[in-house]
């Protein structure tokens, strides 16, 4: 086979230089490391961000403490936020977060890193464009980072970036478009290199029902950036019309701002916007949930040591989960003046879409059963995922339905909702999976005490974080106000828990030095193990920590099922996918 | 299950409704998420390493996981077609005749609301985006007929108890949302369309105040500013009998001192006006104050407001 | 190192992998396209009145950009044909009169731009002329995106030729759908914009 | 396609031949019907059904549709599919309640 020939490349690599072994390196463990340290910083950025915020909203117009003045006079004049510089924070949390934070880990860190090895392939199908889907996506990073150094600030319409409000938004938005630009082409190289590698460069043997669920999720998840991400393109074309070349795509006729009536042809709509955003934004939500999903089944499998319950249920709810994503996107738009109709349309789409999501924890939660449960620190992890996915999975329904969401839309109990799913959900399954790749990408392994006080500091205080948001959100209480609703009386009664959830979310960041400080100095003081430390099965574990230039020494062909733990009669608790015992 | 969740006090007739379709689904997620919670921590502690060494390969042979799936189908099915589904067909298309109902545009703007009654003929005066000012905001044209008897205000919405209330709404500039906690009403204002919606208060404004009264604690140190949407519900006096807080008072550091000084530490306060109509839709930078009241009156003390309008409007 | 079916198609999937890419790429251009498709119906149907496209478009030049891009389909179509007879002097000549017909399709196309300039026609002026410059505009930028590649390949890019000419041969067919593709959507902006 | 063989491309040629003019005469087709004016409906309907036909001329042949294995044409199903889910999205517009 082809494979062979990796062979004699594979020890030839060292002579490739500083600039093409790290810097523009086609090598897919390259690029999924330089991916997880560029998105881990930019997720630390995102939270940093997000606690400058909770300051203001603990003490509504008081000066920010030690880097308040650094904020500059056009944000935070003498330390204290203006209302512009909130929105600011609060667009650009949202989109740094799931657009360089969490869907980077997730498939561009991780999926590059693991799926290749984990079918057996020798490097990504398309490694130049592998290359280059990075350095967009960096020059997207450093596009939207820059944008607050315009005039006027970064982008300041929340990350919806509804119009018309965009329309007429400072140049922010522009550079919030031109971003998005850079991130949608980085997403769409990626998709299509991930899909043509799990299609067609899958080891002998390897066939799609023994394929890690891993791999699953970031097909799935690949589909999805390919198919979702082209309409909020299309959108995102109309709105920099709308912004440089004067039309109306998304301006009615006859509107007055300030007292001035908008000079623009008009005629369009400001909801079209919000269908096209939705078409993405939708599926985008499973695109931060499906490899999270991918990580924690792997690390139950491996740390129940036995074979996941019921593969087949999981593997085709995620595909009926991805296919149903696509026809859900109104749920977020029941207040715009929907009729019955479709009203009811969206509403039967988005119950029968949480089925599928019940299926995927059912079988999670049920592989614990029978297990013989190591709690490993990414073990740990994996398990608080179950829960926390569970509240902010469950907490989507009645936002599913029109008259509950009628008290509940656009208030903290939609932000308690998608937290919960991607904060202790999707954050907590991509640390877990951190502590669990590590030694095969550096051939050490983490400290576990560390890891243990990162896991519980974080498990306490990010509930402390987010539980309040659903008291607040039942009580009414907006999103998105500059003083956390100190000027409403409803809010009054709950107005006090703003304290406590910036407390939690501060204490929250000093549970994290442990990591920052276990992360970097593991890589070189960290216990050495061998190519297998969690005795697993699937074949990124063998080869050799960490792997070489095209991935495996020798050809590899695969027996069986990806997850054959305690099987009856063998010799060990685990029979690797290749081991033709 | 409504007082367990907090929810704020129902004020119109749909708030019932909708909060008893918010008890119940609820209800589901606490019965789900205790069945796999205690499924779940059952497991990870009878199957912990040290109390199970070997694990099976089967591992749960039982169907049961599927059944607890078709369950939830059903109940969600169930929800839907026999709840939610009319409810919110009911919301969306029962309005009544215009003739039976106070009938108000809102119009949205940068960061205001503002109301437009249609005044004893019942019917709006014609607009025009020319004539808009700042004296004007709704650019109304006094010199139409039908205009001269329109009754326009700032964030204040002043409407009768237990009549329905038709609500023609809209924005001048961005996306507003029309949103009123205590009626469960929200309705998103986009700028180009227009769209009806309708509503009946049961409680009038005082009731609210009363209702979501409650005693808090003053003394010397109290920040008052934290109460300044707050007023007293009932007087309160020194042992000499001077009044220290009238009802309908709000708190200043001397009020809150010398209630110190008479020993009282606790007082009933309730917000000066309870029903508000919240933006909740971003609109920009003054998004957060984008407040207006409501003030829900008797039959006669609407009839009375109106009749004040007019003869304002005559000056 | 070696990927594997970088030329050969692999048995099961019967692709090779640029084949499989190059599918996966035109499926998110039709999901790219056909948004602004639905944006263009959207804002059609909620319209008061909406111009016939007849009325403002120049309907001779946009037939004669038709067959000049049906033509350049056909030619491209040929080139890889000739290429996989093993003629490269013939693929060299066809592909050349495609990157020739894709001038001349922004040629024509350039002039009509300049003759609604010339009449005061901005994408600003109403909605039907911003849908039309914005979706004639990105299709014109999808023309020169597939001719640089058409260029790359009858200049520099031709070198792999002697090297590994079923390589070459894959690298003209996966060029070719992206034309033919480009060709496609002219087919229905056509007919969308100027005849309705 | 990639081991056609010289006298199996001959014969794609001719195919081609005929695609084009196939393709010449739907062009002249749609023109000389849009010169008619007819009704929005009536025009909308023809003008589609002629570009799809036109359109698939170039997908089957011109694009070797015709004789590529299962995988294409099941992965261009699913994108029919979100593509109608995405003409869905218009519809929006009839059936909301401003107005
Ligand atoms: C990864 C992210 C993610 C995921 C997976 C989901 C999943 C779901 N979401 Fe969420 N959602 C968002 C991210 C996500 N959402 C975001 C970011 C927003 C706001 C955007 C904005 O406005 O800014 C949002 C907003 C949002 C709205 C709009 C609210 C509004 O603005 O008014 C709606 C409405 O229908 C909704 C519904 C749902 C539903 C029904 C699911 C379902 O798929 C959930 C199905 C899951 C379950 C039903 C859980 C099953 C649980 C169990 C079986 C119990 C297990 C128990 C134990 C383990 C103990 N979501
Ligand atoms: C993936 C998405 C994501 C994530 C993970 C988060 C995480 C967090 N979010 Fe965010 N949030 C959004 C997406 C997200 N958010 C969106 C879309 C909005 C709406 C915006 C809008 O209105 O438009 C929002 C809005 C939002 C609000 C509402 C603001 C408002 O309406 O005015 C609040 C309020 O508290 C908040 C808080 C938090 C907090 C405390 C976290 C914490 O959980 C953060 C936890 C972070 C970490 C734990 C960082 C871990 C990283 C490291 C430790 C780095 C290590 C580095 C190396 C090793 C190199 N968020
Ligand atoms: Cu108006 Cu927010
Ligand atoms: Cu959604």
């Amino acid at each position: 086979m082809t494979q062979s020939t990796s062979v004699e490349h594979g020890s030839g690599h060292e002579s490739q230089g500083f600039w093409r072994t790290y810097l523009f390196s086609q090598d897919h463990k390259t690029i999924g490391i330089q991916y997880a340290i560029t998105s881990l910083l930019f997720l630390l950025f995102g939270f940093t961000l997000m606690m400058i915020m909770r300051w203001q909203l603990a003490y509504p117009g008081q000066p920010i403490p030690l880097i308040g003045k650094f904020l500059g006079e056009a944000n935070a004049p003498d330390g204290i936020m203006l209302p512009e510089f909130y929105n600011q924070l609060g667009a650009m949390h949202g989109t740094i977060m799931i657009f360089l934070g969490v869907v980077p880990l997730g498939v561009g860190a991780f999926g590059n890193f693991v799926m290749p090895l984990q079918i057996g392939a020798p490097d990504m199908a398309f490694p130049k464009l592998n290359m280059m889907s990075y350095w967009v996506y960096f020059a997207g990073g450093v596009t939207m980072l820059g944008s607050f150094l315009l005039p006027g600030g970064a982008a300041n319409s929340g990350w919806t970036s509804y119009p018309p409000l965009s329309d007429i938004a400072t140049i922010g938005q522009t550079a919030w478009l031109i971003g998005m630009f850079f991130l949608i082409t980085s997403s769409l190289l990626g998709s299509i290199n991930f899909i043509v590698t799990i299609v067609q460069l899958r080891a002998p043997g390897m066939t799609f029902m023994r394929l890690p669920f891993f791999v699953w999720a970031q097909l799935v998840t690949s589909f999805l950036l390919l198919l979702a991400f082209p309409p909020l393109e299309a959108a995102a074309c109309l709105q920099l019309m709308d912004r440089l070349a004067g039309t109306s795509f998304f301006l009615p006729s006859g509107l007055v701002v300030s007292g001035q009536v908008v000079q623009a042809s008009g005629g369009g709509s400001p909801l079209l916007w919000q269908h096209l955003f939705w078409f993405l934004a939708h599926p985008e939500v499973y695109v931060l949930i499906l490899p999270a999903m991918g990580i924690v089944a792997e690390i139950i499998a491996n740390n129940t040591r036995k074979p996941l319950w019921s593969y087949r249920s999981l593997v085709y709810s995620t595909l009926f989960l991805g296919f149903m994503s696509f026809i859900v996107w109104a749920h977020h738009m029941y207040i715009t003046g929907m009729g019955t109709t479709l009203g009811t349309f969206f509403q039967v789409t988005t119950m029968i879409i949480s089925i599928p999501s019940v299926v995927i924890l059912a079988v999670l939660i049920v592989s614990l059963w029978g297990g013989s449960i190591r709690f490993t620190t990414p073990m740990m992890f994996a398990c608080a995922f179950l829960p926390m996915f569970g509240i902010g999975g469950l907490t989507g329904l009645p936002l599913g339905l029109a008259p509950t969401d009628i008290p509940l839309h656009d208030t903290y109990y939609v932000i308690g909702h998608f937290h919960y799913i991607v904060a202790p959900g999707s954050i907590f399954a991509l640390f877990a999976g951190v502590y669990y790749w590590f030694p095969k990408a550096t051939g050490r392994r983490m400290n576990d005490t560390l890891g243990k006080i990162h896991f519980w500091g974080s498990l306490i205080c990010i509930n402390t974080i987010f539980m309040p948001m659903f008291i607040q959100g039942l009580a009414g209480v907006s999103r998105r106000l500059y003083d956390g609703g100190a000027q409403y009386a409803h809010a009054q009664g709950v107005l006090s828990l703003n304290l406590v959830m910036s407390v939690a979310a501060w204490s929250l960041a000093i549970f994290q030095i442990p990591f920052i400080i276990n992360f970097f100095v593991s890589i070189r003081k960290g216990k050495k193990v061998g190519d297998n430390p969690w005795d697993a099965t699937t074949l990124e574990w063998a080869t050799s920590s960490p792997p070489p230039h095209g991935n495996f020494i020798r050809p590899v062909e695969v027996y069986r099922g990806p997850h054959e733990y305690s099987v009856p009669g063998a010799a060990r608790d685990f029979l690797p996918q290749n081991d033709p015992a | 299950m409504q007082e367990f969740l907090g929810l704020p006090p129902e004020a119109s007739t749909y708030a019932h409704e909708i909060d008893g379709s918010m008890a119940m689904i609820h209800w589901l997620m606490f019965v789900l998420f205790a069945g796999w919670g205690a499924f779940y921590v059952y497991s990870l502690l009878r199957f912990r390493r040290s109390k199970n060494p070997a694990a099976r390969y089967g591992g749960l042979k039982s169907k049961f996981p599927y059944v607890v799936v078709a369950a939830v189908a059903i109940f969600e099915g169930v929800a839907l077609a026999a709840f939610d589904l009319p409810l919110w067909a009911k919301l969306v298309k029962d309005i009544p005749s215009e003739k039976d109902a106070t009938v108000v545009r809102v119009v949205g703007e940068q960061f205001a609301w503002n109301f437009h009654y249609p005044g004893p003929d019942g019917i709006f005066g014609r607009t025009d985006i020319s004539l808009v000012s700042p004296e004007n905001p709704l650019g109304l044209d006094r010199n139409d007929p039908a205009a001269k008897d329109d009754i326009t205000t700032v964030n204040q919405l002043v409407i009768p108890v237990n009549r329905p209330v038709i609500v023609r709404l809209t924005s001048k500039d961005m996306i507003h949302s029309f949103g009123i906690p205590y009626f469960r009403v929200k309705q998103d204002a986009v700028p180009g369309q227009s769209v009806r919606l309708s509503f009946t208060p049961t409680m009038t404004s005082d009731e609210v105040q009363e209702a979501v009264a409650r005693f808090y604690r003053i003394d010397r140190a109290t920040d008052t500013d934290k109460f300044s949407v707050f007023v007293a519900q009932q007087e309160y006096r020194d042992k000499e009998g001077n009044v220290l807080l009238a009802k309908g008072d709000g708190i200043t550091p001397d009020v809150a001192g010398k209630l110190a000084d008479a020993g009282i530490g606790e007082v009933r306060l309730g917000p000066y006006s309870p029903i508000e109509v919240a933006c909740s839709q971003l609109c920009g930078l003054g998004h957060y104050r984008m407040r207006a009241t409501v003030t829900v009156v008797t039959a006669t003390g609407f009839q009375e407001w109106i009749k004040d309008q007019e003869a304002a409007l005559q000056q | 190192m070696n990927i594997p079916y970088t030329s050969e198609v692999r048995p099961d999937t019967g692709v090779y992998n640029a084949k499989l890419g190059i599918w996966l790429f035109l499926a998110s251009e039709v999901m790219l396209f056909g948004g602004l498709f639905s944006a263009y119906i959207f804002l059609r149907t909620g319209a008061a009145t909406w111009p016939h496209g007849w009325e403002i478009l120049n309907i001779p030049l946009a037939t004669t950009n038709t067959v000049v891009l049906i033509s350049s389909s056909v030619t491209m179509v040929m080139a890889w044909a000739s290429l996989a007879g093993g003629n490269f002097a013939r693929f060299r000549r066809f592909l050349g009169t495609t990157v020739a017909l894709g001038v001349a399709f922004l040629a024509i196309k350039g002039m009509e731009y300049g003759m609604k300039f010339e009449h005061g026609l901005f994408p600003a002026t109403n909605t039907f002329l911003a849908i039309y410059f914005t979706l004639t505009g990105l299709h014109g930028l999808h023309v020169i995106g597939g001719m640089i590649v058409n260029v790359y390949l009858l200049g520099p890019g031709s070198k792999m030729w002697r090297k590994d000419p079923q390589r070459f041969t894959n690298r003209v067919e996966v060029a070719g759908l992206y034309w033919h593709f480009v060709d496609l959507v002219w087919i229905f902006l056509f007919p969308v914009l100027y005849l309705l | 396609m990639s081991d056609s063989h010289p006298v199996d491309v001959r014969t794609h040629v001719k195919a081609y031949i005929i695609v084009f003019a196939a393709l010449l005469g739907l062009t002249a087709l749609t023109v000389s019907v849009a010169m008619l004016h007819l009704s929005t409906g009536e025009a909308v309907i023809i003008a589609l059904f002629i570009a799809s036909i036109k359109g698939s001329l170039v997908a089957c042949f011109f694009m070797h549709l015709l004789s590529e294995k299962r995988l294409i044409p099941i992965l261009l199903a699913f994108t029919v599919f979100f593509f109608f889910a995405l003409l869905l999205l218009p519809t929006a517009e009839v059936f909301s309640r401003g107005g």
